[in-house]
């Protein structure tokens, strides 16, 4: 048993060899390259699932997480080490990332089959993968924000993959930009921390914040900082304006980054520092009202999306604003819960659109539709994605969604309630809306609707695989909370559960009535909506609002500043450069040139002298 | 024969016995010069194989009379702080010689004065008294004159006298303060007039209290001053655009990387040790101006259009996390300075080759003319990615690991907390102005004036230098112990005589 | 004073004297160059008369047979080469003359000031310095060998220099 | 009996003389004059102190003098000579090259 505790290092670090081996030699295995990621995440992904029970066992009879690494770094008398820690949470997340990602793996086959740089995209999704694998597994601080950026990294260099396209560049640069705001916060937290503990450790700092050695002020700082970071990685508003953007990658990339890696780590991150949180009701009030927020404002941008897979990317920003709303409110299992979950569906609904995407070669609604006659299993699966999305019971979102609202409720916080129930009902539109208009109405694709056919058998299997999920991670929830140990998945009776279910119905129902009765169209909606509507679709401005506050000012300090280093302190310089240059000049009309004009100087300084020391000389 | 002799040596024997041979062939020098540095660097390399990473004085010394009459000596030593920036700088000269191509004409007299300024730079970095370190100082210098002011662009005349007078300049104030100090420490200290620098450090500790505080100040600032002006730091640093911009691609990587160095060097070898109450004193100074230097530099960078400019901003922005560790007079602040001179040695000549192959492609320095290079050109694109990354302090390079440790060191000094939540900052400019950059030279189409260029991959020679900085980079990076376990034992020696 | 005169020596002394600074000032203060020339011809034959008076017979003889017969030729060669009839401007740059006037009349008061005012120490007798050409020629060819080579190397150099300079250059053109 | 002193107060005036008219006089030729009787003013002062010092130096001295002198002479005239041929220069003022 031990044993397997033993390699379990083996889980972050085989992908990462895959990635070292494809970057060396990817070139050369070609097709190849693919299959050797996929066995290299795949054994790590296996080995993720077994460590599961030899693990939890080892925790009860501890009373603390298995530990192993190496000194990595000394600072002085600090040791910095890289490693492993398993805790409950760690070993939650290990299977989810694993799992994911490897199903992820196996659709891009299909999915980047013929694409000239095929080796390249499954290094990065290795480097990707085990990235998230070593975050996870982090005992320290240190190791956590190493990985934390690398993931930000593999996400730079997927959304960017496509790089002839200057739109994928910009995606790109602008998600590792407004990640890296949030990851300053994380950093700033880090070195709070170490200067005030002088170490990196989470058990020492989780430990320093319980015995109250810390101010409630500072703790409440660091919370606020870590969340920072936690928020540009979760994409929680306000800084949720990179993600939409990041739907320029490869769909496979589009999935893992919103399922299983990159957008988990925030959550993840909130989880893992919760004593932090706990001991700052300010900062849990904080990460509460943002997720609500951010859950209720990316809902209603989502609403009015044409780009099919941007709804998707705003309906993870909102699903994310769920987790954070029920860490906030103090329920780490619903919280984990919820991103078990939503990791399945959500990647389900990933690949399903990715297929769309992939046959009809478009992501635009207005110019596709109809596609139910081409590809029923698709249509199957992100219909069962989007039953577990809107929580219809027994799908899987619906038990966890559920645990969350009844730890908003039992908390007795309305104003959150409110936000988290009126969302449902906007979840079940907006993801309806989609399927309804992908999948029925009239019979069009934008390169003939007679090219489209089901997607190939390598993308078909994980998507079957994922759909089953989508309907069974629901039912291990005590399963989960048995894991973290944080407590039950909250309950709060059948009232909670029936009224979301309503909701949701009620969702898809009008969604139903919009899209599938003629003479009831998106047009009616947005007359009905008028200048609401146009704000969704708009995203309410705050691209722009960015643009016109911050990126604009910003570039125009830079110029400004470019203009003064050489208009002014060069200037300077080169002033007090030319300064002897033009005293020369002055000296040097002195200079007739005329012998005899130099002796008799001389002869007058010689008399002069003489007089001096005669005068000195009688004294 | 001492080691270190052999390493400052062998460049200066290349140079003068280059002098005597006929300057027919360009492939000649550049091999010439090839083969001096890498004997250079394997002396390097067998230093540090002998070097007792355990130990924290100084080793492999030697100390002769020099000029007895002042107590000047030709001391050599060597310790964990000057020893990765003696295999930095050796490195970084290889890779010059190597990447050769940019000189078309006058081979012979470029390969000399390169070899001169190398025998400068591991002379400094490993001499032990004041004036020998002053001469080295000097020696760096005039190379640079004429590698700048004859093999150069544009308006390359002016720029290298800007350049020599501006740093000539400071160099006069740095011999005032050595000279100076020598006196203070004699009259106070009460020994014979000395400039070897442990015995200094010694007779300066004794005498501490009884030597005035004013003076110390200004002592310690005078040098600071002086050794800001190399690095260089806001607003010291108008010489070094024009430099940078200007000099020939090699001679810019050696200026940028290894020769700026030698004020951070200074600083933290000479002044801060000599003179510990006053570094102490004046280190919210420091950190302000390695503040306004890191978002300064990074600001202007991202104001500039031409690749090369832009480089030299981000190079003083660098410099700011640089003095900013430095500034915060404890273990990990000051270990993250070493780091920082090593990893922003390694990465920025390494940005400079690759500018420079880039510049040799697209015929364009400028950001708006160039695009889409990734298609014509991965390798070299790969090469700049993984630089520009570890500039902007990606974890796994070096440049993660410097600029954390001198952050982390900077929260932990009390003065200098607030500055340090402004100096972090940095860290959102430095990825918008790299990106920026990498975006608009990889990414996107082709613009039409590239299309009909045909533009190759790299070739062998051309690749190994960038390549060879790459992998060191990822290498420090991925095990920082290569720079820490020798750094360790050295730093606790210099704080202790801080006194923390 | 009377006593001044009572020797033959010292008459001689002032005649020479007053002659030699006459024709000194008509070299500064003529006109015609030619005329200077002539001036300066006197003046060296005062000078040498002078050594005459201080018992250096060989010097007088040199000095006559060099400045003289050497100089002086070479120089009314010159003059004659660069327009013998110029003339200097007069009446011009008076302030400049009453500056450098002033200068050297001061110059020379301090000069005799000094002379006069420690005239105790300074000797009034003739040593009676043997300064026959054999002495001459002994200590010249002895102690001074070395400078007399040196100055007779100059002298060659000299003469290398004023052919280089002097010769017409449109034969290199 | 005449001592020291009248020699000596002679040669000051005499080189008074001279240079007064080294610094004023126009003509390059004249000036060079003016400095031979500087030279001159200094070979009386040597003889004079040898005289009377009781050492040959002096003499010896003075024979080095008349070499440089002649020197002088030599190549002063043939710089003269040069001048006036090639850039028909006559008065020594307009001889100023000596400025950058």
């Amino acid at each position: 048993m031990d044993g397997l505790l033993a390699v379990s290092w083996l889980v972050p670090f085989l992908p990462l060899l895959a990635f070292a081996l494809l970057t060396l030699f990817g070139s050369r295995l070609g097709q190849g390259a693919a299959w050797l990621s996929i066995l290299f995440t795949g054994v790590a992904a296996v080995l993720a699932v077994l460590l599961l029970s030899p693990a939890s066992t080892y925790l009860q009879d501890q009373q603390h997480p298995y530990q192993w690494g190496f000194s990595w770094l000394q600072i002085g008398s600090v040791t910095v080490s890289l490693g492993v820690s398993l805790t409950g949470l760690n070993l939650l997340m290990l299977p989810i990332v694993s799992v994911i990602a490897l199903l992820v793996q196996v659709y891009a086959v299909g999915y980047m089959h013929g694409d000239a740089r095929y080796p390249r995209f499954f290094a990065y999704m290795s480097l990707f993968t085990g990235s998230m694998l070593a975050l996870v597994v982090s005992p320290n601080f240190l190791q956590l924000y190493i990985f934390w950026e690398m993931v930000g990294l593999c996400s730079y260099l997927l959304i960017g993959f496509w790089y002839q396209r200057s739109q994928a560049a910009k995606a790109a640069k602008k998600a590792f930009i407004v990640t890296r705001i949030g990851d300053v916060g994380l950093l700033v937290a880090i070195f709070l921390i170490f200067a005030a503990t002088g170490s990196f450790e989470f058990s020492a700092v989780i430990q320093a914040v319980q015995s109250r050695q810390l101010g409630g002020g500072f703790v409440t700082a660091i919370a606020l900082l870590i969340f920072l970071g936690a928020a540009g990685k979760s994409a929680q508003f306000p800084l949720h304006v990179w993600l939409p953007d990041a739907m320029e990658g490869p769909t496979p990339v589009s999935a893992l980054i919103h399922a299983a890696t990159m957008v988990a780590a925030g959550v993840y991150l909130v989880a893992l520092t919760f004593p932090i949180f706990a001991a700052s009701a300010a900062a849990m009030q904080v990460v509460a009202w943002i997720g609500a927020i951010s859950a209720f404002l990316a809902a209603t941008i989502a609403l009015a999306q044409t780009d099919f897979k941007r709804v998707i990317a705003y309906s993870t920003i909102s699903q994310l604003g769920y987790m954070m709303l029920g860490l906030g409110v103090g329920s780490i299992t619903a919280g984990m819960f919820h991103l078990t979950t939503h990791a399945v569906f959500k990647a389900l609904l990933f690949l399903a659109v990715g297929a769309v995407i992939h046959e009809a070669d478009t992501q635009e609604l207005d110019e596709v539709s109809g596609l139910w006659g081409k590809m029923k299993i698709t249509a199957i699966t992100f219909f069962i994605g989007a039953l577990a999305l809107s929580g219809i019971p027994p799908f899987a979102g619906f038990w966890s969604k559920d645990g969350i609202l009844a730890a908003v409720v039992s908390q007795g916080n309305w104003g959150l309630a409110v936000l988290g129930f009126l969302t449902v009902l906007l979840t079940a539109f907006y993801i309806w809306r989609i399927g309804f208009r992908l999948f029925f109405g009239e019979q069009r694709a934008p390169h003939g609707y007679e090219k489209v056919h089901e997607a190939p058998l390598m993308m078909m299997v994980p998507m079957g695989l994922l759909a089953l999920g989508a309907i069974g991670t629901g039912f291990f929830g005590g399963n989960i909370s048995r894991l973290l140990g944080s407590g039950a998945v909250p309950e709060a009776g059948w009232g909670v559960a029936i009224l979301a279910t309503v909701l949701a119905l009620v969702g898809i129902g009008a969604a139903f009535l919009t899209y599938l009765r003629p003479g009831f169209g998106e047009a009616a909606v947005a007359r009905l909506l008028g200048p609401v509507w146009i704000a969704f679709k708009r995203k309410y401005w705050i691209d722009e609002g960015y643009q016109a506050g911050v990126v604009r000012p910003t570039l125009a300090l830079a110029a400004g500043v470019r203009q003064a280093d050489g208009n002014i302190i060069d200037t300077a310089v080169e002033s007090v450069g030319a300064a002897p240059g033009a005293i020369g000049e002055g000296v040097a009309r002195a200079q007739t040139g005329r012998a005899q004009t130099y002796l008799a100087v001389g002869t007058i300084a010689v008399v002069l002298l003489v007089i001096v020391s005669v005068i000195g000389g009688s004294r | 024969m001492n080691l270190l002799l052999v390493a400052v040596g062998l460049p200066l024997l290349g140079a003068v016995a280059g002098a005597f041979l006929p300057s027919r062939s360009a492939a000649l020098w550049r091999w010439w010069g090839v083969g001096f540095s890498l004997a250079a660097l394997v002396a390097a390399v067998l230093v540090a194989v002998q070097f007792d990473m355990g130990q924290g004085s100084l080793q492999m010394r030697l100390s002769l009379p020099w000029v007895p009459l002042f107590g000047v000596t030709f001391g050599v030593g060597i310790n964990g702080i000057s020893l990765p920036l003696l295999l930095l700088s050796a490195v970084v000269f290889c890779a010059a010689f190597a990447s050769f191509g940019w000189i078309e004409e006058r081979q012979k007299e470029y390969a000399l004065w390169l070899l001169v300024m190398e025998c400068g730079l591991l002379g400094l970095f490993v001499a032990t008294d004041l004036i020998l370190f002053f001469v080295f100082f000097e020696v760096v210098l005039i190379p640079s004159y004429f590698l700048v002011g004859i093999f150069g662009r544009g308006n390359r005349e002016h720029t290298a006298i800007k350049f020599v007078t501006y740093t000539g300049v400071a160099s006069a104030v740095l011999l005032i303060s050595f000279v100076l100090l020598a006196f203070t420490a004699a009259r106070y200290g009460g020994g014979n007039l000395t400039t070897d620098i442990p015995a200094l450090t010694q007779a300066m500790g004794a005498a501490e209290a009884r030597i005035p505080a004013g003076l110390q100040t200004a002592l310690f600032l005078a040098m600071a001053l002086a050794f800001m002006v190399k690095m260089p730091i806001f607003p010291l640093h108008s010489w070094a655009p024009d430099v940078y911009r200007d000099a020939p691609i090699p001679v810019a990587a050696v200026l940028s990387g290894v020769m700026s160095k030698m004020g951070a060097y200074g600083i933290l070898r000479i002044a801060v040790p000599l003179l510990p109450a006053a570094a102490s004193q004046a280190s919210w100074l420091l950190g302000l101006l390695g503040v306004i230097s890191i978002l300064y530099g990074a600001i202007a960078a991202l104001g500039q259009k031409d690749l090369r400019l832009l480089l030299a901003y981000s190079s003083m922005s660098h410099m700011g996390v640089l003095l900013l560790g430095i500034a915060s007079l404890n273990t990990v602040g000051l270990q993250g300075a070493v780091f920082q001179m090593v990893s922003h040695g390694l990465i920025i000549p390494g940005l400079f080759f690759v500018v420079g192959l880039i510049g040799l492609r697209a015929q364009s320095y400028d950001l708006q003319e160039l695009g889409g290079l990734w298609q014509r050109s991965p390798r070299l694109m790969g090469v700049f990615l993984v630089l520009g990354l570890a500039a902007l302090g990606l974890p796994l390079t070096s440049g993660f690991i410097a600029e954390f440790q001198a952050f982390a060191g900077a929260f932990r000094a009390s003065q200098l907390q607030v500055l340090s939540f402004i100096g972090v900052l940095g860290f959102i400019f430095s990825a918008s102005y790299i990106l920026w950059m990498v975006e608009r030279t990889a990414y996107g189409p082709l613009p039409p004036r590239l299309e009909q260029a045909s533009i190759r991959d790299v070739t062998a020679m051309e690749w190994v230098s960038p390549l060879v900085l790459v992998l060191l980079v990822v290498a420090v990076g991925v095990f920082p112990a290569l720079v820490g376990t020798p750094l360790t034992p050295s730093l606790g020696e210099l704080l202790r005589g801080l006194g923390g | 004073m009377i006593d001044f005169f009572s020797q033959p020596t010292n008459l001689w002394f002032v005649v020479i004297a007053f002659l030699t600074l006459i024709a000194s000032l008509g070299v500064v203060a003529g006109e015609k160059v030619m005329h200077l020339a002539l001036n300066l011809g006197g003046s060296f034959a005062g000078v040498a008369a002078l050594f005459v008076l201080l018992q250096s017979p060989f010097l007088a003889i040199a000095q006559v047979l060099i400045y003289v017969g050497a100089i002086l030729v070479m120089i009314l060669f010159g003059l004659m080469l660069t327009g013998a009839h110029a003339t200097e401007p007069t009446g011009v740059e008076t302030g400049k003359k009453v500056t450098v006037a002033t200068a050297v009349i001061v110059l020379t008061a301090l000069t005799i000031w000094g002379v006069y005012g420690s005239a105790g120490r300074w000797p009034v007798v003739p040593s009676g310095l043997d300064t026959s050409l054999t002495a001459l020629g002994q200590a010249l060819y002895g102690h001074w060998g070395v400078a007399f080579e040196a100055a007779s190397t100059l002298l060659l150099a000299a003469l290398v220099g004023a052919i280089v300079v002097s010769r017409r250059e449109d034969d290199e053109a | 009996m005449i001592g020291l002193g009248p020699y000596v107060a002679l040669g000051a005036v005499l080189f008074a003389i001279g240079a007064y008219g080294a610094l004023t006089r126009h003509n390059p030729i004249a000036v060079l004059m003016c400095i031979e009787m500087m030279l001159n003013a200094a070979n009386i002062n040597f003889v004079a102190f040898s005289s009377f010092g009781g050492s040959i130096d002096g003499q010896i001295f003075v024979i080095f003098s008349l070499v440089v002198a002649a020197c002088e002479a030599a190549t002063g005239l043939a710089l003269v000579l040069g001048v006036y041929r090639n850039r028909d220069i006559q008065e020594i003022g307009d001889m100023h090259l000596l400025k950058w």
